[in-house]
C-alpha cells in the first residue's frame, strides 16, 4: 500500500499537472492520425497521470479516481472494443477487422476507414490505460 | 558456465557481423525493403484511409490484426500479473491436507 | 548529413547500457537504465522514426521506469554482482 | 468459407475477454466463458478441417488487403491439424482443470481461466497465421501466458518461471532478429511472397543468418535438446492442471512453425543441402533422446521424469525434421499428435495421483493399482504407448521413424530409436512395478488412495482411449493429412 | 573512401555491441534484476537495428538528404522515396509493446521469487531451491 506523501507542493503541483497532462493523452490518441501518436501513446500518457495520482496521493485518495478492479475492467473492454470492431464487418459481410464495412450511416469509403481506426485507437488507450495502472496496482498493492 | 556464455556471446556476434556485411547498404533506396511493399503505404494512405500518417495507417488498418495481438499481449500481462501477485492463503510449496 | 550526431547518441547508449550492468547499486542501475531508454527514443527520433520515439519514451524511459522502481521498493537495493 | 480460419483463434480471444468481465462479477462465470470459447473454436478447428480436405487451403485477407500488404491467414490440412489437435487436448484439459484448480488454487480461478484461453488463442495463432511478424506477436502472447501460468506452483516454480522468460525472451528475440534479416533482404513479411523471393538471395550471408536466428529462437522455445534447460523444473513446479496442458501442446506448436518454416518458407532443400541445419538438428536430437531418457531414470518425482521424458520425445521430432525425408516428416508429425495425447495423460493422471493423496514421488505409488484401478489402467495405456507396444499409437511414429532411418541410410538413428525404447521401458515398468507388484506402503493412507472424481477420471479415459482409437486410425491420418503435407520434400 | 564505408556501416556494428552487452547481462551477471536490465537493453538493440533499417537516403542538388517522417505532407505529395519505411516502425511499435510486457511480468515474478527466498541472487536462490 502506498501511503500519501505529505508535502502540501507535491500535492498541489500534482493536482494541478494531471488534468492538462489527461487533456494532452485525448490530444494525443485523437490527433494519431495526423502526427505522432496514437492510441499506445495516448493510453501510456493517461496511464502515466494515474500512476502520479496514486503516487502523489496515496493508495486511498487515487482509489477513488480509478478503482483497481475497474482498471482491469477498463482495459478488457478495450480490447474487447477492439475485438468487437473487427467482428462486427463480418457480419456485414466483410472480411475480419475490414473498417470499409462498418455499419455507420453516414460516412462511406476512406472516411469509413478513418472512423474505423478511430474507435481502434479508443480500443488501444483504453486497454492499455486499464492494464498498466492494473499492473502498477498489483506490483505495489499486494506486498504483504 | 562462464566460459560457456562467453562462447555463445562471441559465437552470436561473429554470426551478426558475417551477416551484417551482407545487408542492403544503409538507406539504400533501391533497397528490397524500400521498393516492394512499403512504397504502396505511403502513396495510398491518404487516399484509402484519409491519414496522412502511414504509421497509423498502417498499424491500425492494412496490418490491424497485428496491433490487436499486440493489445492482447498487454492484456496478457495485465492478467499475468494479477495472477502472480495475488496473495495466497496457505503459503509456498505445501499442499494442502487432500480433501476427503 | 549529421552523422555525428547518431555516433555521439550511439556512444553514449553504451556507456550508459555497460555502467547500468556494471554498477552496484540497483536503484542507480535502474535510473541510468531509463537514461539508456530516454536516449533510445532521442536516437529513434533522428532517424525520423518519431512514432516509435514517442512511444519509447513514454512506455521505456516512463512507465517501465515507474515499475522497476516502485518494484525495487521492494527489493533490496545492493547487488553482488 | 473463408471465415474459417480467423475463427478459430477469436472466439478464444473474445471469450478471454468476455470472461474477464463475466469473473471480475462472478467467479464462476470464468469457467463457463473459458469452456464456451474452446468448445467453438474446436468446432470451428474441425469444420476446416473437413473442409480443407474436400476443398483445398482457405485464405483469409485480414481487413480486406490483400496478402503482401494485408496479413494473411491460411488453413491447410497442417494447420487445420494443429489447431484442432491444440483446441482439442485444450478442452479436455479444461474439463479436467475444474475440480484440479478449485482443489490447489481455488483464489486465483479467473485470472488462470483467462490466461488458459489466451495460450490457446495464441497457440491457434501460430498454427493458422501465413505472416512472419504475426507469428512473432502469437508467440509472445503464448509464452506471456505461459510464464504467468507455471509461475503459480509455490516458490520453486517461480524462480523456474524466471529462468523461463529469460530464455524465452532470447528465443523470442532471436526469431525477430531471424524476421528482421528476412524483411531487409526480401521486403516483405508475408510467408508465401518471401518464399517466393527467397530463392534468389540463397546465396545471401543475411538470410543464412536468418536461418540461424529463426532456428534458434524456435529451437529454444520447443526445448530442442542443448536448448531445454528450462524445461524440467518449470514442468515439475507447475500446477498440474497447468503442466497438462502446456506439456502436450506448447513446445509441439512451435515444433510446428519450425516445420512451416523448413516447408513452406524455405525450400528443404535449402536447409537439407545449402545449410546443413537439419543434420545438426537430426544429431543433436539423436544425442537428446539417449541422455534425456537416461536422466528420466534417474528421476524420482513422477512429473520430473515425465518432464525430462518430454525433452526426450520433443528430440524424436527433432530427429524426425533432422532426417528430412518424406517419412521423417510422416514420423515428427504423427509424432506430434501421439505425444500430445500421451503426455497430456500422463500428466494429468500424475495430478490425479496428487490431487488424491498429494504424493509424487514413484516409490509411494507401490501398490495403487489395486486401489485406483481406472487410473492405472490409463497408465498403463500410455506406458505402453510410450515404449511403443503395437496397438497403441506410440507405436507407429515410431515406426516411420525406423523406416525413414533405413530409408536414409542413417543406422545411428534407427539404433537411437531402438534404444531409446528400452529406455522408456526402463522408466515406465518401474513406476508399473511399483504400482501392480509391490504392496502399499506404510504411511500411505488406504482411505485417501481413490479413483479422482469423475471430472477429472473422464478426460483421463477420454485420453486414453483416444491413444487406442489413433492407434487404429493412423493410416486415415497418415493418408488423409500428413501425406500430401511432405509433397516439398518429395 | 573509409569514412564513407564507416558511416555507411557503423550503425550496425553499434547495435550488435548493445546486443551483445544485453546478452551479456542476461547470462553473465548473477542478480535477477540485472538479467532483467540486461533483457531490456538486448531487446532493444534489435529495435534499433529495424530502425535503423529503415532510414532512407535521397539525393536531392547533389547533397544526400535523409528521408522525412512518414507522415505525408501535402507540399512534398506522395512520392514514396522521400519519407522513411512505415513498416519497421509499426513492427517495432508492436515489438515496445511487448518487451514492456514481459518486463511487467518478469517483475511480478521478481516479487514473488523474493518473497521466497529474501534474495535475487541466483547462485543463493538455487541454493535455497535444492534443499
Amino acid at each position: 500500500m502506498i501511503t500519501r506523501y505529505e508535502s502540501p507542493i507535491v500535492e498541489v503541483v500534482c493536482r494541478v499537472i494531471v488534468p492538462f497532462v489527461q487533456v494532452f493523452a485525448l490530444y494525443v490518441i485523437t490527433h494519431g492520425h495526423y502526427g505522432p501518436g496514437g492510441g499506445f501513446q495516448g493510453g501510456v500518457i493517461l496511464a502515466a497521470s494515474f500512476l502520479l495520482l496514486r503516487l502523489c496521493l496515496g493508495g486511498e485518495l487515487a482509489h477513488q479516481k480509478l478503482p483497481p478492479r475497474l482498471a482491469i475492467a477498463l482495459g478488457a473492454f478495450g480490447v474487447l472494443l477492439y475485438g468487437l470492431t473487427g467482428l462486427v464487418p463480418m457480419m456485414a459481410g466483410g472480411q475480419y477487422l475490414d473498417y470499409g464495412h462498418l455499419p455507420i450511416p453516414g460516412v462511406s469509403g476512406a472516411e469509413l476507414r478513418y472512423v474505423g481506426i478511430l474507435i481502434v485507437e479508443i480500443g488501444i488507450a483504453f486497454g492499455v490505460l486499464g492494464i498498466m495502472v492494473g499492473i502498477f496496482d498489483n506490483l505495489v498493492e499486494r506486498q504483504s | 558456465m562462464k566460459w560457456l556464455s562467453l562462447f555463445i556471446l562471441g559465437l552470436v556476434m561473429a554470426l551478426l557481423i558475417y551477416a551484417e556485411t551482407d545487408l542492403p547498404d544503409r538507406g539504400d533506396p533501391e533497397a528490397p525493403a524500400n521498393q516492394h511493399v512499403s512504397p504502396l503505404y505511403l502513396e495510398r494512405t491518404v487516399e484509402d484511409t484519409h491519414t496522412p500518417n502511414a504509421v497509423t495507417s498502417v498499424l491500425a488498418d492494412y496490418r490491424g490484426y497485428d496491433t490487436l495481438g499486440e493489445t492482447v499481449v498487454i492484456f496478457t500481462a495485465g492478467i499475468a500479473c494479477v495472477l502472480i501477485l495475488m496473495r495466497r492463503r496457505s503459503d509456498d510449496n505445501q499442499i494442502r491436507k487432500p480433501n476427503s | 548529413m549529421i552523422w555525428q550526431i547518431d555516433f555521439y547518441l550511439l556512444v553514449i547508449l553504451i556507456i550508459t547500457a555497460v555502467v547500468a550492468l556494471e554498477i552496484r547499486d540497483l536503484l542507480a542501475s535502474v535510473a541510468l537504465l531509463t537514461g539508456y531508454s530516454f536516449f533510445m527514443a532521442l536516437l529513434f527520433a533522428q532517424m525520423g522514426s518519431v512514432d516509435v520515439a514517442f512511444t519509447e519514451a513514454a512506455l521505456g524511459a516512463g512507465v517501465t521506469g515507474v515499475f522497476l522502481v516502485c518494484a525495487l521498493f521492494f527489493l533490496e537495493r545492493r547487488s553482488a554482482d | 468459407m473463408t471465415y474459417l480460419p480467423i475463427l478459430i483463434p477469436v472466439p478464444l480471444l473474445l471469450f478471454a475477454f468476455i470472461g474477464t468481465l463475466a469473473g471480475l462479477w462472478r467467479r464462476s462465470l470464468a469457467y463457463g466463458a473459458a469452456l464456451l470459447g474452446t468448445a467453438i473454436s474446436l468446432g470451428v478447428a474441425t469444420a476446416g478441417l473437413v473442409v480443407v480436405l474436400s476443398e483445398g487451403n482457405l485464405h483469409h485477407f485480414l481487413g480486406g488487403w490483400d496478402p503482401p500488404w494485408g496479413i494473411e491467414y491460411v488453413l491447410d490440412p497442417l494447420s487445420a491439424f494443429m489447431a484442432m489437435l491444440v483446441t482439442f487436448i485444450g478442452l479436455v484439459v479444461l474439463i479436467y482443470s475444474r475440480q484440479s484448480l478449485l482443489h490447489e488454487l481455488p483464489e486465483r480461478v479467473v485470472p488462470l481461466y483467462v490466461l488458459k484461453l489466451l495460450l490457446l488463442a495464441g497457440l491457434t495463432g501460430i498454427a493458422v497465421t501465413g505472416d512472419l511478424f504475426n507469428l512473432y506477436v502469437f508467440l509472445e502472447i503464448a509464452s506471456l501466458a505461459a510464464y504467468a501460468l507455471m509461475a503459480v506452483g509455490g516458490r520453486q516454480s517461480a524462480m523456474a518461471a524466471f529462468r523461463y522468460v529469460v530464455l524465452g525472451t532470447i528465443g523470442g528475440t532471436f526469431y525477430l532478429l531471424g524476421v528482421g534479416f528476412i524483411y531487409f533482404s526480401t521486403g516483405t513479411l508475408n510467408m508465401a511472397d518471401a518464399a517466393q523471393r527467397l530463392p534468389a538471395l540463397y546465396e545471401s550471408r543475411a538470410i543464412m543468418a536468418a536461418v540461424a536466428f529463426i532456428v534458434l529462437g524456435l529451437g529454444l522455445k520447443m526445448a530442442l535438446f542443448p536448448l531445454h534447460v528450462w524445461l524440467p523444473d518449470a514442468y515439475t513446479y507447475a500446477p498440474s492442471a497447468v503442466a497438462g496442458l502446456i506439456a502436450p501442446i506448447m513446445t509441439k506448436v512451435f515444433a510446428y512453425a519450425l516445420v512451416r518454416m523448413f516447408l513452406t518458407v524455405f525450400q528443404p532443400d535449402y536447409f537439407r543441402v545449402t545449410l546443413p541445419v537439419t543434420d545438426i538438428i537430426g544429431w543433436l536430437s539423436a544425442a537428446g533422446i539417449v541422455i534425456a531418457s537416461i536422466l528420466a531414470i534417474a528421476q524420482r518425482d513422477l512429473r520430473r521424469m515425465l518432464a525430462y521424458s518430454s525433452v526426450a520425445q520433443v528430440a524424436y521430432i527433432g530427429l524426425g525434421i533432422g532426417l528430412a525425408n518424406p517419412l521423417g516428416m510422416i514420423g515428427a508429425l504423427l509424432h506430434i499428435l501421439n505425444h500430445a495425447f500421451m503426455k497430456a495423460c500422463l500428466f494429468l493422471i500424475a495430478g490425479g495421483i496428487r490431487f488424491r493423496t498429494g504424493l509424487v514421488d514413484i516409490p509411494l505409488f507401490a501398490g495403487f493399482g489395486r486401489l485406483m484401478p481406472w487410473t492405472m489402467a490409463a497408465f498403463t495405456m500410455a506406458a505402453l504407448s510410450m515404449v511403443g507396444i503395437p496397438p497403441a499409437c506410440g507405436f507407429f511414429s515410431k515406426w516411420y521413424l525406423v523406416l525413414a532411418g533405413l530409408d536414409a541410410g542413417n543406422w545411428v538413428f534407427v539404433a537411437v530409436i531402438l534404444i531409446s525404447s528400452l529406455l522408456n521401458a526402463v522408466y515406465f515398468f518401474r513406476v508399473l512395478e511399483q504400482v501392480y507388484i509391490r504392496p502399499l506402503r506404510e504411511g500411505v493412507a488406504e482411505e485417501q488412495v481413490r479413483e479422482p472424481p469423475a471430472e477429472m477420471l473422464a478426460p483421463i479415459l477420454v485420453l486414453a482411449a483416444g491413444i487406442i482409437i489413433l492407434g487404429i486410425i493412423n493410416v486415415v491420418i497418415v493418408t488423409q493429412v500428413l501425406y500430401p503435407v511432405t509433397e516439398p520434400l518429395r | 573512401m573509409i569514412l564513407e564505408a564507416f558511416t555507411d556501416r557503423y550503425v550496425y556494428f553499434m547495435t550488435v555491441a548493445l546486443l551483445i552487452i544485453g546478452l551479456y547481462g542476461m547470462l553473465g551477471k548473477r542478480n535477477l534484476l540485472k538479467k532483467l536490465i540486461g533483457m531490456i537493453v538486448f531487446q532493444t538493440a534489435v529495435f534499433l537495428f529495424f530502425i535503423e533499417g529503415a532510414t532512407k537516403f535521397f539525393i536531392e542538388n547533389g547533397t544526400k538528404l535523409r528521408g522525412s517522417v512518414p507522415v505525408i505532407d501535402p507540399q512534398l505529395g506522395t512520392d514514396p522515396a522521400l519519407y522513411v519505411n512505415p513498416l519497421p516502425h509499426v513492427l517495432i511499435l508492436t515489438a515496445i509493446v511487448v518487451s514492456v510486457a514481459t518486463t511487467g511480468v518478469a517483475l511480478a515474478l521478481l516479487l514473488t521469487i523474493h518473497r521466497g527466498y529474501q534474495s535475487l541472487d541466483e547462485k543463493v536462490i538455487l541454493e535455497r531451491m535444492r534443499q
